[in-house]
C-alpha cells in the first residue's frame, strides 16, 4: 500500500532544485515511476513528499555535437532515445540496448534519468554508458558537478546523490574512430532483466591489426555496474585470436564479485560473465577491423 | 409453415467441428465481462487477511482491540469466530479434512491465515493488519518429505504418524518375476520441482450475508457447486441458503475448485456485520498462501527385453504435501496411474506417499500428477531406448495402449490414436532433416482422463446435469452448472446444445455460474466438462428433441416408415430432407398446444462401471525441437509440433488455443518456472523473480488432430485440454538430450544444471551418478 | 491527506475528480470512473494486464500516478469499439480465438491498438517484441499474434465482415 | 495380498490401529515397502492377514 505523501509538480529544473532544497530528507523525486511507484507499493520508500519532474521540458531533449557528443536530458524516456535519428546515426548500440529493455510500456513512460538513479545493478543504461565512457550532470541548489558514469553507483540501489542533488544530463563523448562497441546480457526471458550483462568497446590501429584501446564493463556482476581493467588490460596492444580471448573472459570472470540469488550462483554468475565477455570481445573486435578496413 | 425450403447441408454436423466465436467473446473483447475482481457492491467493505510468518506454531493470544479501534475499521475476526470446522474436499475421509483456513490453535505453513479484516477500504484494512498482535510460539519445522517422514520428525497433524498423510499402492502383474525375465534392467531417481497457476485473476470473493440468513458470493472459482457446498459445511449454513455467482473467472488451472481463504473470510466477516465484504488476493498471497503444483520424488526401476519390449516397472513416489490434505490425494493416485501411461506394460507396482511438510498446501495443478509422471517416464525411455539402440518412435510404438486395451484392474481404453499419433510425429521429425549443431528434437507420449469417476467429495448429485428450455420464439435456453474459466467450455457445450436440437448457436442463451438458477455440475476440473457436462447437455437437447419430433409428426402425419429429423432449423423427413417445417413455427405451435408451457428437458450424466479413473482417455505424441547454447546451458525453443487424439473435435479453435496454452504453461514447467523456498518461504512471490515464458519464448506450434471416435463422449469426443499439458517437460527433456547429449533428472530443466552437465559428461571420464 | 483535482479526457470524455495523490491511474479509471474493463493482475508492474493508452502510447496505468496523467488524453478498452461497431483487432481477436479467460484482454488489445499504430507493417517478430511484456496465461500468445497479423495484413479493414 | 494392498492403500487410522495392534508398525511396512525393492511390506502384511483369517475360521 502506498503511503500518503505531498505531491509537488515541478515545472522547470529550478522549480525542482528549489523544491529539492526545501524538503531535502524528507522528499523523493519522481520522474517515470517505473521502479519507484514498485517499491512505494512495497513501503521500502515513504517519502512524505513527492516531486515530481516528469513535465520538467528543459530536460527533456537529446543533443548531438561532433566535439561535445551526446547529450540527453535526464527526463528523456527511453523510447524517445530508442526512435531518435542522431542516436541511431551516432550510436547505434544505444537502441539496440533500449529495445531489449523491459517493455514497450515501461519504455514509453521510464526515463533514463530514472533509471540511472533507481541504483539497480541490473539496469542496462549504467553499463552500457560505462563502456562508452559517459559522464552525468548532478546539480542541487549550491553545486553542480559531473562525474562518470562508472562513479555514479555506489551499492544496491545506491548513488553517490547528495541530499537536494539530482541529475540533470546524461553525457556520451564521441566515438573515437575505429571504434566498435557491443553489448549483450544473458537472460532466460527476452527483454528480461539480465543475469549477466557484458559491454565492451574495441578501438583498433589503422591497419586494423591490433587493439589500440578497449573498455569493458559488467552488469549484474557486482553490486554495481563494474569495469572489468584486468581483462582490458590484456587487450591493449594486442592482436586478438582465440587464446587471448579465453583469457580475457578468465580474467574478467575473476575481476568479478557476483553475489548468488535465486536466478543464479555465484560459480555461474562467473561462467556467464567469461562466455559474455569472450563473445562482446570478439564482435567489436572484428566490427573494429571492418571499420578499420573500410568495410562495414 | 410446411414446403419447399433449400436442402439443408448433407454433412455430418451442421455446428460441430466448425470455427465458433467464443459465446463470451463480445463481452471478452469489450472489456464488458464482469469478473469477481469488479464486482462493487452498495456499503461494500473489503477485506485483507493477516498470515503466519511462521512455518509452524502454536498461536498463543491474539489481541484485536488495537486494530479495531483504528478508524475507518469495521471489525477484526480470527479462528474464534469460526465453527472451527476442519475442512476439505475429500469429504468422504474425515481425517483428510485437516484444514481450518482461519487457524486457532496452530499455524502449518508461512502465508496460514490467522485473521482477518474488514475496513472502508483496501489501505486501511491492509494498515489494520499491523495493528492486529499475534502471540505465537515457534515449533520446530520440517520442509522435506523426506525428512518428515524419520522418526522424531516434528509432526504436522496428531493423527499423522511420521507426517504421511496418504498413500496409494497400485499394483498388477507380477513385478518381481518381470524383472527375473528382463533383459536390462534401469533405475531412476526424479525430482519434479513446484509450480504456480498464475491465474491473471488473483483469488478474490464478495461476500454478502443478509439478515433472512442468506449468504451470497460472488467468487472466481471452478466449480461453484463445491464452493457453495463446502461453505454451508463451515459456516453451519443449508447448502441453498447459499448463492454461488460469478459467470467469469480468470484462469483457474486447478487452483480455484477448493474453499479458499478469501471466500471464507469475507464470508464470515459479512456474516459478522451483515455488510458485503470484498476480498482481492494481492499476488503475492496468491503465490505463499494458495495451492500449488506437487512436488514429487521419484524412483523408476524398469525392466524391459533386449528389443525394448517392457516387461516390468516398478515407481515409487514421495510427494511434498505441504501443510493439508487438499486435492493432493487426487494428485498422488492420478501420478501413479499416469506413471504407466500411455503403454502396456504386463507388470506394474506404484507405492506412492503424499508426506506433510511446513509448505504451502500442494494440490491439483493443471496434469494433476500426470506432468511430474511423464516426465520422468519418458525421459527414462529415451535413456533406455539409447542405451538398447533402439530408435525411440519403435519402442514407443512397440509398447503403446490401443483400442480395446485394458489397464488391468483400472481402466478400459475404448478408443486410442496414439500409433497414428507417433507416425504423425515420425513424419514431422523427418521432415526436419539434419539439424545444425547443439539442436536437438525430444519426444514424448501421453494420455489423460475426461473426466473422474471418484468421488471422494461425497457428492449425492449426477456428476453433471443440464437443463433445456425451448421458448415460443424459437429461442433456446441452456442451463448448465459447470464453470468456464476460459477453457471455452461455455462455447463447446453450446455446441453440443445446438448441433443435437438442430438449430445454430446463436439461438442459445447460455445460463451459468449462478447455483440458485443452474443445475449442479461438479464444476471444471480432471477435464470433466465436454465429456460429462456435454452428454448432460446432449441428453437434455435429445430429449426436448424428441418432444419436438412427436409435434411435428403429428402434424406432417408422414408415412410411418419415415423418420424425422432438425436441422439448422428445419424439421424434415431424413430420407427427403426437401419435405419439412421451420422449427420455429413447430415450437410456436407445440408451446400453444400445451397450454403456453415451454419445452422443457433434464439431462444427466454419472459414470457407472467405467473402471476406477475415467470413462475415456485422450492420446498423443509431442515432439519440441530446441537450440541448447553449449557454453551457457540456454534453451531455446524453436519448434514444435503435436499430434493429438481428443476424439471428435467439437470447437477445433478451442482445441488449438487450450494445446497452446498448454505448451506454455508446461514448458514453462519444463524450463524458467520454480518456487525455491528458504525454511518454509517462497522466494520468488511476484512475477518480476517468477519467470513465465513470454511472446518472445513461445515457439511455433503445429497442432495434428488424429479423430478417433470415443464410444462413451458426446458425438465421440473427450478430453482437449489438460492432458496438454503431460508431455511438454519429458519433451523438452528429451530435446535436450537429443542436442547435446545430457538428461537431466531435476524439474526445472534450467541452463545452469544443463552447463553443469555438459562438464560432467565432456570430463575424461564420467562416472554415472543415479 | 488533502485531495487534489485531476482533469482528464478518457475515451473522448473529460472529467473532472478529485484524489489522493497516491492514486494510480488505474485505481482512478476502476474505482472513481467505474471503467472495470481495465484490469490489475500484479502489484510489480509485470504483468501488464492494466495496459491503457495516454496520448495515444500504450503505459501501465498501475505505474503512472494520476495526478501524472492530468490533462492527458487516455484510451481503455472501453473506448476502443465505436458504439456496436468492433475495431479491426477486437474483431480478429474473436475470429483467432485470441483470448480465454480473458483477464489479460483489454491490456493485450490496447497494447496491439498502439503497436500497429507505430509498426504498420510488422514482421511476427516484430509483433512477439512488441506484446512482450503482456503476461497471458490461457492461450499461449500464438494465437494472438496471428490475430494482430492479420489486422496488419489488412485482412480487417474497416466494415470488412467475415 | 490384495487385502494388504487395500490395508495400506486406504490407510485410514482405523487399519493403522488394527496393524499396530498385531504387534507390527504400520509406518515401518510402508518404509520397507518404498525404501528396499521386493515388495517386502505388503508381503509381511499379507501374511499376518493370512494368519488372522485362519484363526477365524
Amino acid at each position: 500500500m502506498i503511503k500518503d505523501f505531498v505531491y509537488h509538480r515541478a515545472n522547470t529544473s529550478e522549480e525542482a532544485l528549489d523544491l529539492l532544497d526545501k524538503y531535502r530528507d524528507d522528499c523523493k523525486i519522481i520522474c517515470g515511476g517505473q521502479s519507484l511507484l514498485i517499491l512505494m507499493r512495497q513501503g521500502l520508500v515513504a517519502p512524505a513528499n513527492l516531486i515530481d519532474i516528469k513535465g520538467v521540458k528543459d530536460l527533456d531533449y537529446i543533443t548531438f555535437d561532433p566535439e561535445e557528443g551526446l547529450k540527453i536530458g535526464a527526463v528523456t524516456t527511453h523510447r524517445a532515445v530508442e526512435k531518435s535519428e542522431i542516436v541511431k546515426d551516432n550510436y547505434s548500440i544505444l537502441i539496440e540496448m533500449e529495445k531489449n529493455l523491459a517493455s514497450v510500456q515501461t519504455r514509453n513512460w521510464g526515463t533514463l534519468g530514472g533509471n540511472l538513479c533507481h541504483g539497480d545493478p541490473t539496469g542496462d543504461p549504467a553499463t552500457l554508458f560505462t563502456v562508452l565512457n559517459g559522464s552525468v550532470k548532478l546539480a542541487s541548489k549550491e553545486r553542480e558537478r559531473t562525474i562518470p558514469v562508472e562513479e555514479f553507483s555506489i551499492d544496491f540501489f545506491e548513488t553517490v546523490l547528495e541530499e537536494g542533488e539530482m541529475l540533470l544530463e546524461i553525457q556520451l563523448p564521441v566515438i573515437p574512430p575505429r571504434t566498435a562497441v557491443a553489448y549483450d546480457k544473458f537472460n532466460l526471458i527476452e527483454n528480461d532483466q539480465g543475469i549477466v550483462a557484458a559491454g565492451v568497446s574495441v578501438t583498433v590501429d589503422e591497419k586494423g591489426s591490433v587493439c589500440q584501446e578497449a573498455r569493458i564493463a559488467l552488469g549484474s556482476a557486482a553490486p554495481v555496474p563494474m569495469r572489468a581493467k584486468a581483462a582490458e588490460e590484456l587487450l591493449r596492444g594486442k592482436k586478438i585470436d582465440d587464446a587471448l580471448l579465453d583469457a580475457v573472459g578468465q580474467k574478467a570472470a575473476e575481476e568479478a564479485d557476483p553475489v548468488a540469488d535465486i536466478h543464479a550462483s555465484e560459480e555461474y554468475r562467473r561462467d556467464l560473465v567469461n562466455t559474455l565477455t569472450k563473445r562482446m570481445v570478439r564482435k567489436a573486435w572484428e566490427q573494429a577491423r571492418a571499420l578499420a578496413g573500410g568495410k562495414e | 409453415m410446411a414446403g419447399m425450403r433449400r436442402q439443408p447441408m448433407s454433412k455430418k454436423y451442421h455446428v460441430i467441428n466448425t470455427p465458433v466465436h467464443n459465446v463470451d467473446g463480445i463481452a471478452k473483447v469489450t472489456g464488458r465481462a464482469e469478473y469477481t475482481f469488479d464486482v462493487v457492491l452498495p456499503h461494500m467493505l473489503y477485506g485483507k487477511i493477516l498470515r503466519s510468518p511462521y512455518p509452524h506454531a502454536r498461536i498463543l493470544n491474539i489481541d484485536t482491540s488495537k486494530a479495531e479501534s483504528l478508524s475507518g475499521v469495521r471489525g477484526v475476526v480470527t479462528g474464534k469466530d469460526t465453527l472451527g470446522v476442519k475442512q476439505g474436499i475429500w469429504r468422504r475421509y474425515k481425517e483428510l479434512c485437516d484444514e481450518e483456513i482461519l487457524a486457532r490453535e496452530k499455524v502449518r505453513y508461512i502465508g496460514e491465515p490467522v485473521a482477518a479484516v474488514a475496513a472502508v477500504d483496501e489501505d486501511t484494512a491492509e494498515e489494520a493488519l499491523d495493528y492486529i498482535e499475534v502471540e505465537y510460539e515457534s515449533l520446530p519445522a520440517v520442509f522435506v518429505p523426506l525428512d518428515a517422514i524419520k522418526e522424531g520428525a516434528p509432526l504436522l497433524h496428531e493423527q499423522a504418524e511420521r507426517n504421511i498423510n496418504v498413500t496409494r499402492h497400485i499394483e498388477w502383474g507380477d513385478v518381481d518375476e518381470g524383472f527375473k525375465q528382463s533383459d536390462f534392467i534401469r533405475e531412476d531417481w526424479f525430482r519434479c520441482s513446484s509450480q504456480a497457476h498464475v491465474c491473471m485473476e488473483t483469488h478474490c470473493a464478495v461476500a454478502s450475508y443478509t439478515p433472512d440468513g442468506k449468504l451470497t458470493v460472488y467468487t472466481s472459482s471452478q466449480s461453484h457447486y463445491y464452493i457453495k457446498v463446502l461453505l454451508a459445511d463451515v459456516l453451519g449454513l443449508r447448502e441453498n441458503d447459499i448463492r454461488v455467482i460469478s459467470r467469469y473467472t480468470g484462469g483457474g488451472f486447478g487452483s480455484k475448485f477448493e474453499l479458499d481463504s478469501a471466500q471464507f473470510c469475507s464470508s464470515v466477516l459479512s456474516m459478522k456485520f451483515c455488510k458485503p465484504v470484498k476480498i482481492v488476493l494481492t499476488r503475492e498471497e496468491e503465490f505463499m498462501a494458495t495451492k500449488r503444483r506437487t512436488p514429487m520424488f521419484y524412483y523408476l526401476r524398469t525392466g524391459v527385453k533386449k528389443d525394448g519390449q517392457f516387461v516390468a516397472k516398478e515407481s515409487r513416489v514421495f510427494t511434498e504435501g505441504g501443510a493439508y490434505t487438499a486435492m493432493g490425494a487426487t494428485a498422488l493416485y492420478l501420478t501413479g496411474f499416469f506413471q504407466a501411461f500411455p503403454y502396456d506394460w504386463p507388470n506394474y507396482r506404484f507405492d506412492g506417499y503424499r508426506v506433510y511438510t511446513n509448505t504451502p498446501p500442494t494440490s491439483a495443478m493443471r496434469g494433476f500428477g500426470a506432468p511430474q509422471a511423464t516426465f520422468c517416464a519418458e525421459t527414462q525411455i529415451d535413456i533406455i531406448a539409447k542405451e538398447l539402440g533402439i530408435d525411440r518412435i519403435d519402442i514407443r510404438r512397440k509398447n503403446g495402449m490401443y483400442a480395446g486395451y485394458e489397464v488391468p484392474g483400472q481402466a478400459w481404453i475404448q478408443s486410442c490414436g496414439l500409433d497414428e499419433c507417433l507416425d504423425k510425429v515420425d513424419e514431422w521429425i523427418k521432415g526436419k532433416g539434419d539439424l545444425p549443431a547443439n539442436n536437438g528434437i525430444g519426444i514424448a507420449a501421453y494420455g489423460f482422463m475426461s473426466g473422474g469417476i471418484f468421488n471422494w467429495f461425497d457428492t449425492p448429485y449426477a456428476f453433471s446435469s443440464a437443463v433445456v428450455q425451448v421458448n415460443i420464439d424459437g429461442k433456446v435456453d441452456l442451463f448448465i452448472g459447470s464453470q468456464d474459466m476460459g477453457q471455452g467450455s461455455n462455447t463447446t457445450l453450446t455446441m453440443i446444445c445446438a448441433e443435437e436440437l438442430g438449430v445454430n448457436v446463436q439461438d442459445i442463451r447460455l445460463h451459468m455460474g449462478d447455483t440458485d438458477k443452474c443445475p449442479v455440475d461438479l464444476g471444471a476440473w480432471g477435464s470433466r466438462e465436454t465429456l460429462m457436462q456435454g452428454n448432460a447437455v446432449k441428453m437434455a437437447a435429445a430429449e426436448v428433441k424428441k418432444q419436438i419430433l412427436e409435434f411435428a409428426a403429428a402434424k406432417m402425419s408422414p408415412n410411418i416408415v419415415y423418420d424425422l429429423d432438425i436441422k439448422d432449423g428445419w424439421i424434415h423427413l431424413i430420407a427427403r430432407p426437401e419435405r419439412g417445417l421451420a422449427f420455429n413455427d413447430v415450437v410456436k405451435e407445440a408451446i400453444r398446444g400445451r397450454d403456453g408451457q415451454p419445452l422443457v428437458a433434464r439431462g444427466h450424466y454419472t459414470p457407472h462401471r467405467k473402471g476406477m479413473i475415467s470413462p475415456a482417455y485422450s492420446f498423443g505424441v509431442q515432439a519440441i525441437e530446441v537450440d541448447v547454447d553449449p557454453e551457457t546451458g540456454k534453451i531455446t525453443l524453436k519448434d514444435c509440433v503435436t499430434a493429438h487424439d481428443c476424439g471428435q473435435v467439437i470447437n477445433p479453435l478451442g482445441v488449438q488455443g487450450q494445446l497452446e496454452g498448454a505448451i506454455a504453461m508446461a514448458a514453462g514447467y519444463g524450463f524458467t518456472e520454480d518456487l525455491p523456498m528458504d525454511e518454509g518461504k517462497i522466494l520468488n512471490p511476484n512475477l518480476v523473480d517468477y519467470k513465465l515464458l513470454r511472446t518472445t519464448e513461445m515457439p511455433e506450434t503445429t497442432v495434428v488432430e488424429v479423430e478417433t471416435y470415443e464410444p462413451e463422449g458426446p458425438f465421440g469426443a473427450k478430453e482437449a485440454g489438460e492432458g496438454l499439458t503431460n508431455p511438454t517437460a519429458g519433451a523438452l527433456g528429451n530435446a535436450v538430450f537429443d542436442a547435446v547429449g545430457v538428461s537431466i533428472n531435476e524439474l526445472p530443466i534450467t541452463p545452469e544444471k544443463v552447463l553443469e552437465a555438459i562438464r560432467e559428461k565432456d570430463k575424461p571420464e564420467t562416472n554415472k551418478e543415479d | 491527506m488533502d485531495k487534489i483535482k485531476l482533469c482528464i479526457t478518457v475515451n473522448g470524455e473529460d472529467h473532472e475528480c478529485y484524489i489522493k495523490p497516491k492514486k494510480l491511474l488505474v485505481e482512478v479509471l476502476r474505482d472513481e470512473l467505474g471503467l472495470m474493463g481495465t484490469k490489475r493482475g500484479c502489484n510489480t508492474g509485470s504483468c501488464h494486464a492494466c495496459t491503457v493508452l495516454i496520448n495515444s502510447v500504450s503505459v501501465k496505468s498501475c505505474s503512472v500516478l494520476a495526478v501524472q496523467a492530468d490533462g492527458c488524453e487516455i484510451t481503455t478498452i472501453e473506448g476502443l469499439a465505436d458504439a456496436a461497431e468492433l475495431s479491426p483487432l477486437q474483431r480478429s481477436f474473436l475470429d483467432y480465438g485470441a483470448f480465454q479467460c480473458g483477464f489479460c484482454t483489454s491490456g493485450m488489445l490496447l497494447t496491439a491498438t498502439s503497436f500497429l499504430a507505430e509498426n504498420p507493417e510488422p514482421t511476427e517478430h516484430d509483433i512477439r517484441e512488441g506484446l512482450h511484456g503482456n503476461i497471458c496465461r490461457c492461450t499461449g500468445y500464438n494465437s494472438i499474434i496471428r490475430a494482430v497479423k492479420a489486422v496488419a495484413d489488412g485482412g480487417y479493414e474497416e466494415a470488412a465482415d467475415e | 495380498m490384495n487385502l494388504a494392498r487395500h490395508v495400506f492403500g486406504t490407510g485410514d487410522q482405523g487399519h493403522k490401529d488394527w496393524v499396530n495392534s498385531k504387534g507390527l508398525n504400520f509406518i515401518e511396512l510402508l518404509l520397507i515397502q518404498t525404501m528396499e525393492p521386493g515388495n517386502k511390506g505388503y508381503k509381511t502384511l499379507a501374511d499376518l492377514l493370512e494368519r488372522e483369517a485362519e484363526q477365524i475360521d
